[in-house]
């Protein structure tokens, strides 16, 4: 069909396109316009390969071989020796790093396939508004086997062998948490979804709610059968509409086949479900304020014990886990719990979503086994840091997660490795900064957060929050005192240690692990009153650099408050007191001679 | 407090009726009839809270406590365009603090008010899941995405 | 709809759909099209790009079924669309504008000839063998 | 019963399964400190929300800390209530409360009397760190005709909501808001006024700081006092006698009787009376209203209703105003003793004296807030002149005394002037829950059969179990009594009366846990139900002291009624000690 015989792919992503690789474009065009092979060869330029550490990517087909750091200068080399020789270039192919073998063949290179779909098996392939799709697709095949094939107890084994834990936060396996809601006796039993995804950047579980909703529906059901009950209940985010209407058609969908309601598949088991919706409140991703919730009232929490598993919504025995964890589970009943258990690390089985964000070429949704380090996240399948930037944090866990640093990039990520390091796998929003973010500054942008989000009912998390928030906001104001830092840090060890339920107890991680990690910066704050990230404008000062300054008072003229004086073609000078840093005078300034301090 | 008394007319009445029914009058559906109830309405005025604490049989200062629990919940009358910033952390880390504080620049309005015309509001919201295309700012069911400070201006003439 | 009564009824289910799905595409030659459209696929504007699919592929006779599905992961690249033209594998375009919408017809899907954008696929799935 | 083994700091104890940490570590005599938990012990009532953190210990192998109020005890379990880590928490979280509560302990309605300040000084908190620049949540104040709300005290401990929900559901108050700005409030952070408020004053009762105080009407008494024109008289009720003693270090349970009618002689009354006497008075009309019921009830005339239920209560009154508006035709009608004394003294007595009413000044001491309102209820006056000028609190009578120079515990026993302080033993029991249907027992008994009644302890109508019921035998017929205390508790005996369940023929309900002595303008009991105990017990020995202990019985109730009244429930006795109730549902009213 196509007048070309081989295409010529490279990698044009932010990380390649700054490697020159818009070069390497121009280069083989040239190249092949000046061998004729115009009519014969194209060239394209694709999204990123997520080999950014490599790049720029080249990419033949249908040879399938990559070329990685191709400078142009390589154009030529490759349009005589590969397309026109149909030699390949060795020097430019790619060698695994273990085996210092060349990997041609680019099916062949792990390093593209950092992620797998396990979770995300369905989203962007089926349709989810169409029950079929997911049918054909193994859907409600688990459950099925399930309620033919097994007993409750063993489709409680299977989870628990799997090794798989709860993924909205804490880890908690979910194998353990099934077995407790089995074991307590009731005349009624509940199965809830939290799909309350709260977290500000994130969103794993939207995405699995709107890309494959029937997935979490069946893996209700599972549940269900297994600590027998029969009414299950998506606890959703008001905020996210599309997945509502999509979790209502796949409810209505599920129950024209049968496969929710009563009798599924001829079993004699009952299993409906209903939907709640959250109405704006992060606090209620803990599960007790998530079943107060869901009972209409304030959604505040309560203390542990009693577990849901042993008095939940409406005092009954109620199993609460979150999207992403439900979503697995269809794959582990057919799988395996052998299968699953092969991936990840060894306390941490199976595969992880993150929502990646931030100053990140690649924002995105990804899944990977759990042991990806952080750089392969961020450097391979994210792409690297926009604009080229140097990287400098990245976030974790959302609000209650921390800080992780450079020295943290080769740690495999797990639920352990990661409350070791001062921050938790949270839902797995992963927000990544750069040199330009001051950190006193972030940590108080998540208080900011939490000091808004706290329910109000203990002390802690509603004074302390609130304390803590204000002196990092001093601090940024450049009001802070060195004493200030053992508070901020008294303070939150005592939030931490006290507060009632997870939001106040982490609610100051942000703080601790920047103080852990960026000391230095807190005390650029307090001590030298400089913010080196430049983003608190109260410390930083405009100042005219005498050597570039040419006097043309342009800079005079566009201030708005009359704070620079000075001659014509004098040096002129920025009266600090009355500066208000809009910086107009450096966006207008010719001669570079304006800069902050 | 600002509360702002209304006249409810009789349909209003019958509807909230209707839509308390339909969750069968259930004190635990409360939040899903509230929800209903300010689809409907558009806010929650006191007296539709009123309505609700007697049609589902709880005190109406449970109702105005779980009202202001909730921040998807409010008391005040939205503008015809109502905008909202996210201010979710790939938002934040991407500037949308300064989105933020331009439009209330533009706007003369801090977050949670109505312009005199009736016409803007302006609120913030923890992330609305679009990331990849931070910092975000609806306006109404439109979504602008990548927006600049200096897009605000350009953005508000939309609906001018 | 029927309702399915037993796992055979269900594996019976799934052996149809899936040949069914699948002849009904390859018999008529059909091109598949899925768009992005969760939230932030909407939010960029997947909904006209679907819309524009569907009215141009039918407009200029060329045989195709428009579907939308959820995310597929890259948010930084949305729109996002996945064309399958018969006996090939799927291609996935990314920053897919009206623009870009007309030449992934006009050459991609008429011609074969590549167009520029593809977001080349960087993961295993549950049925990869590694 | 199962029990448990574990040690607090070191020391090995032993509890039943389901023991706090806090009560197991004072089986060892380790008191931890508690702030938001209140427990009034035998009356079903726990305020546990687990809020202020300042209960906090450490427990081994556990990542925080632990609430002791609310974490119960575990085998094994190794607790330590004061290491360095628990104290700096402890501290650290006090100082976070204090940052966020106005600093003007000195004039503050509540101090020395503080359980925050209390705290504070217990935990030695010398300085608020940051508090220069630490923002404080405020809130508008709302005067309404009892209770004064003053949020910027609040430290959602949570106690009033608990009073005002799960024991008293009137719902009138609600945790409203979230994080800094939470508080517990009316609906639309409306006055109380345009609430379900019944005034009850449980909240009052309850409340650790400032938040929630009484009206001050002390000034107005002050004033009338000072008017040489003015004939001032008092009248003090039941429950008060029982607990005045303990604003002035008494223990709990000491009846001041006499030192109390001497201090309010040196206070400048010009007559001190009983309500106790006014009680006297409501017996007979209640009670010829309960037998005249009953009769025609058991001749089957359909228009009598049963049960009857007593109406003394003004907390109670506004309650089924508000949620039994359909039933307002069931409960007596005759009017509160408060008010047949201001009735009375202002018509009967006012004669007597030759003084017009409108220069006759009635006090009452009440140990109650919903009098406050009660007495300025529009029905309850004529031509704008109230039957009950001023109601005070047993509090309030407290700092009255104490600011005229008065040493309660030096004074002399005084006794009560004629003719409105004659009382007897039945009317003292009005202070108390079961007291009032005893004392309408006592005379009904009697009234009905003709016979001298045996027995006049009455000991299966007293307790404190919420609701209660006894049949009496009146001559060989059955009659089947139920007491609530508390609006709870009331409320479900009132569902059974809507419902037609009720089998009861009379129905005692006080608004008040424990009734009066328990009342939200008595001294504070901070948690102890011991105390209340006390009160009752002191109250009933007042009643076994008394010469005369059935009010039908009472010379100057005789005198009364032969002098003014002619017969209880005579057309003048109607239009001056019944009254009637109002349909209070609150409609939609928002005001700005």
């Amino acid at each position: 069909m196509s007048k070309y015989s081989i295409h010529l792919l490279v990698c044009g992503g932010t990380s390649c396109h700054s490697a020159e690789s818009d070069v390497v474009v121009c280069n083989l065009r040239d190249e092949i316009e000046a061998k004729g092979l115009s009519d014969k060869v194209q060239v394209i330029t694709t999204g990123c390969f997520g080999f950014c550490g490599k790049g720029p990517i080249v990419k033949v087909m249908p040879d399938n071989i990559i070329y990685v750091q191709v400078k142009p200068e390589d154009a030529q080399t490759i349009v005589e020796e590969h397309v026109v020789k149909g030699r390949k270039v060795e020097r430019l192919l790619y060698r695994d790093p273990k085996s210092n073998e060349i990997i041609g063949d680019s099916k062949h290179m792990s390093v593209f396939k950092k992620q797998l779909r396990i979770v995300l098996r369905n989203c962007g392939v089926i349709n989810p508004e169409n029950i079929d799709e997911y049918i054909a697709r193994d859907g409600y095949q688990a459950l099925g086997k399930a309620l033919t094939e097994m007993k409750p107890e063993q489709v409680i084994k299977v989870v628990k062998d799997s090794g798989q834990r709860g993924r909205g936060g804490a880890g908690f396996p979910t194998g353990l948490k099934w077995e407790i809601a089995s074991k307590n006796k009731a005349d009624q039993k509940y199965v809830v979804c939290n799909a309350d995804e709260g977290d500000p950047g994130a969103f794993m579980d939207r995405s699995v709610l709107e890309g494959d909703p029937h997935s979490v529906l069946e893996a209700m059901a599972i549940c269900g059968y297994s600590i027998g009950a029969s009414e299950g209940l998506i606890y959703v985010r008001a905020e996210y509409p599309m997945a509502i209407h999509r979790l209502k058609i796949a409810i209505n969908q599920a129950h024209e086949y049968g496969l929710l309601g009563k009798d599924i598949l001829g079993t004699g088991f009952n299993f409906d479900i209903t939907l709640r919706y959250g109405a704006g409140a992060f606090v209620c991703g803990e599960e007790t304020a998530l079943i107060h919730s869901m009972e209409g009232l304030r959604g505040e929490p309560t203390i542990k014990p009693p577990f849901p598993a042993q008095s939940g919504y409406l005092g009954k025995p109620t199993n609460v886990n979150n999207v992403e964890t439900f979503a697995a589970i269809p794959v582990i009943i057919l799988k395996g719990a052998e299968w699953f258990s092969k991936i990840g690390t060894e306390k941490s089985k199976g595969t992880k979503v993150f929502a990646l964000a931030g100053k990140i070429n690649n924002v995105g949704l990804i899944e990977v086994p759990m042991g990806t380090t952080l750089r392969e996240i961020i450097f391979q399948i994210g792409g690297g840091i926009r604009n080229g930037k140097k990287f400098k944090a990245v976030q974790t866990g959302g609000p209650s997660g921390g800080c992780l640093t450079e020295k943290h990039l080769d740690m495999p990520i797990d639920f352990d490795n990661l409350i070791a390091a001062g921050s938790m796998m949270g839902s797995g929003g992963m927000i990544v900064m750069d040199e330009d973010n001051c950190m006193v500054s972030v940590a108080k942008f998540f208080l900011d957060f939490t000091v808004d989000e706290s329910c109000g009912k203990c002390a802690p998390c509603r004074i302390g929050n609130k304390r803590l928030h204000e002196l990092l906001a001093r601090i940024c104001d450049g009001k802070g005192i060195p004493e200030d830092l053992d508070r901020l840090r008294n303070m939150s060890q005592v939030i931490k240690d006290t507060s009632l339920c997870g939001l106040g107890q982490s609610s100051p991680n942000p703080v601790l692990s920047t103080l852990d990690n960026f000391m230095n910066e807190y005390e650029a704050h307090v001590k030298d009153k400089k913010c080196p990230a430049g983003e608190c404008k109260n410390l930083m000062e405009y100042v005219i650099n005498a050597e570039n300054c040419v006097g043309c008072t342009a800079c005079a003229r566009v201030c708005p408050v009359n704070a620079i004086s000075g001659q014509r073609k004098e040096v002129h000078h920025i009266d600090p007191a009355i500066c208000i840093k809009c910086g107009a005078c450096k966006e207008k300034c010719k001669f570079d001679a304006i800069f902050i301090r | 407090m600002s509360t702002i008394k209304i006249e409810l007319r009789n349909e209003d009445v019958a509807k909230i009726k209707e839509i308390c029914t339909s969750f069968k009058n259930d004190p635990q559906e409360l939040i899903n009839v509230l929800h209903s109830c300010q689809e409907h309405f558009g806010y929650l005025p006191a007296e539709v809270q009123e309505v609700v604490s007697g049609e589902l049989g709880v005190p109406v200062a449970k109702v105005y406590g779980v009202v202001t629990f909730y921040s998807f919940f409010t008391m005040t009358p939205k503008g015809k365009h109502p905008i909202s910033i996210c201010l979710g952390t790939a938002c934040y880390v991407r500037g949308a603090e300064k989105v933020l504080d331009e439009f209330k620049k533009e706007l003369g309005l801090n977050v949670g008010q109505v312009t005199k015309d009736n016409k803007f509001s302006l609120s913030s919201l923890r992330c609305v899941g679009a990331c990849g295309l931070a910092p975000v700012v609806l306006v109404g069911e439109k979504t602008y995405g990548r927006v600049a400070p200096d897009d605000v201006r350009n953005i508000l003439k939309e609906y001018e | 709809m029927s309702q399915i009564k037993s796992l055979a009824d269900l594996k019976k289910k799934r052996e149809e759909l899936r040949t069914g799905l699948i002849n009904a595409i390859e018999s008529k030659n059909q091109v598949q099209v899925k768009v992005a459209m969760a939230t932030c696929g909407i939010a960029s504007g997947a909904k006209p790009i679907k819309e524009f699919f569907s009215e141009q592929l039918e407009k200029r006779n060329i045989p195709a079924v428009v579907t939308q599905t959820g995310c597929m992961g890259y948010c930084y690249a949305e729109p996002t669309v996945e064309v399958k033209l018969p006996d090939q594998d799927p291609v996935v375009y990314g920053f897919v504008d009206l623009k870009r919408a007309d030449q992934i017809i006009e050459k991609y899907i008429k011609t074969g000839e590549l167009v520029d954008g593809i977001i080349p696929v960087n993961y295993l799935t549950i049925d990869s063998k590694e | 019963m199962e029990t448990i083994k574990l040690t607090i700091d070191n020391k090995e104890v032993e509890v039943p399964n389901g023991t706090t940490i806090q009560k197991a570590a004072k089986k060892l005599g380790i008191d931890i400190p508690i702030l938001c938990y209140m427990e009034l012990k035998d009356m079903n009532i726990e305020n546990k929300p687990g809020g202020c953190r300042i209960c906090v210990v450490e427990v081994q192998k556990r990542r925080n800390l632990a609430p002791s109020c609310s974490t119960n005890c575990e085998e094994g379990m190794v607790v330590l209530t004061h290491t360095p880590r628990v104290l700096n928490a402890r501290r650290t979280v006090m100082e976070f409360i204090l940052s966020d509560h106005p600093k003007d302990c000195l004039v503050c309605a509540k101090s020395g009397n503080c359980e925050l300040q209390s705290m504070a000084h217990r935990l030695g908190i010398r300085d608020i760190p940051g508090q220069e620049y630490a923002a404080m949540s405020t809130y508008r104040k709302d005067f309404s005709p009892s209770i004064i709300r003053d949020l910027d005290k609040c430290i959602m401990c949570r106690r009033c909501e608990t009073m005002c929900n799960t024991v008293q559901t009137v719902g009138a108050l609600s945790a409203v808001n979230r994080g800094f700005m939470a508080a517990v409030a009316p609906a639309f952070e409306q006055n109380l006024e345009f609430s379900t408020c019944t005034y009850c004053g449980q909240c009052v009762a309850v409340c650790p700081t400032g938040a929630l105080t009484e009206v001050n009407h002390v000034p107005n008494v002050l004033r009338a006092l000072a008017d040489p024109t003015k004939t001032v008289i008092v009248q003090t009720a039941p429950a008060v006698r029982a607990a005045l003693g303990e604003m002035f270090g008494m223990k709990p349970g000491t009846l001041v009787t006499g030192k109390m009618v001497t201090a309010l002689r040196s206070l400048g009354f010009d007559y001190i009376f009983d309500t106790d006497f006014a009680a006297d008075l409501t017996i007979m009309e209640e009670g010829t209203e309960l037998l005249d019921r009953l009769n025609r009830h058991l001749k089957g005339d359909k228009t009598a209703r049963m049960p009857i239920l007593t109406s003394c209560c003004p907390g109670w009154v506004n309650f089924f105003e508000e949620y039994f508006p359909d039933l307002k035709e069931v409960p007596s009608t005759a009017k509160s003793p408060q008010q047949m004394f201001g009735a009375i003294a202002k018509t009967y007595f006012a004669d007597k004296i030759k003084v017009d009413r409108k220069d006759l000044v009635v006090v009452s001491i009440m140990p109650c807030l919903a009098k406050k309102y009660e007495c300025q209820r529009e029905e309850f006056s004529t031509e704008g002149n109230r039957d009950v000028d001023f109601s005070i609190s047993t509090r309030e009578l407290g700092e009255f005394i104490k600011q005229a120079n008065i040493d309660l515990n030096n004074l002399q026993e005084g006794e009560f002037d004629d003719p409105l302080g004659e009382s007897t033993g039945a009317g003292v029991i009005f202070g108390t829950t079961g007291g009032v249907i005893e004392a309408a027992v006592r005379t009904a008994y009697e009234l009905q059969t003709g016979k001298k009644l045996e027995r006049l302890d009455f000991t299966e109508l007293r307790g404190f179990e919420g609701v209660r019921s006894a049949t009496i035998d009146f001559n060989g017929l059955p009659i089947n009594i139920g007491i609530a205390h508390g609006l709870g508790n009331a409320r479900k005996l009132l569902d059974d009366v809507r419902s037609g369940k009720s089998q009861f023929h009379a129905i005692e309900v006080m608004a008040c846990p424990g009734g009066c002595i328990g009342g939200g303008g008595q001294p504070l009991h901070h948690g102890d139900s011991e105390i209340i105990k006390a009160r009752a017990a002191a109250i009933y020995a007042e009643d076994k002291s008394k010469p005369i202990r059935k009010s039908h019985e009472n010379p100057f109730i005789i005198k009364l009624y032969k002098e003014f009244l002619g017969k209880p429930n005579s057309e003048k006795a109607h239009h001056l000690l019944h009254t009637k109730y109002f349909d209070k549902k609150k409609k939609i009213i928002v005001k700005q």
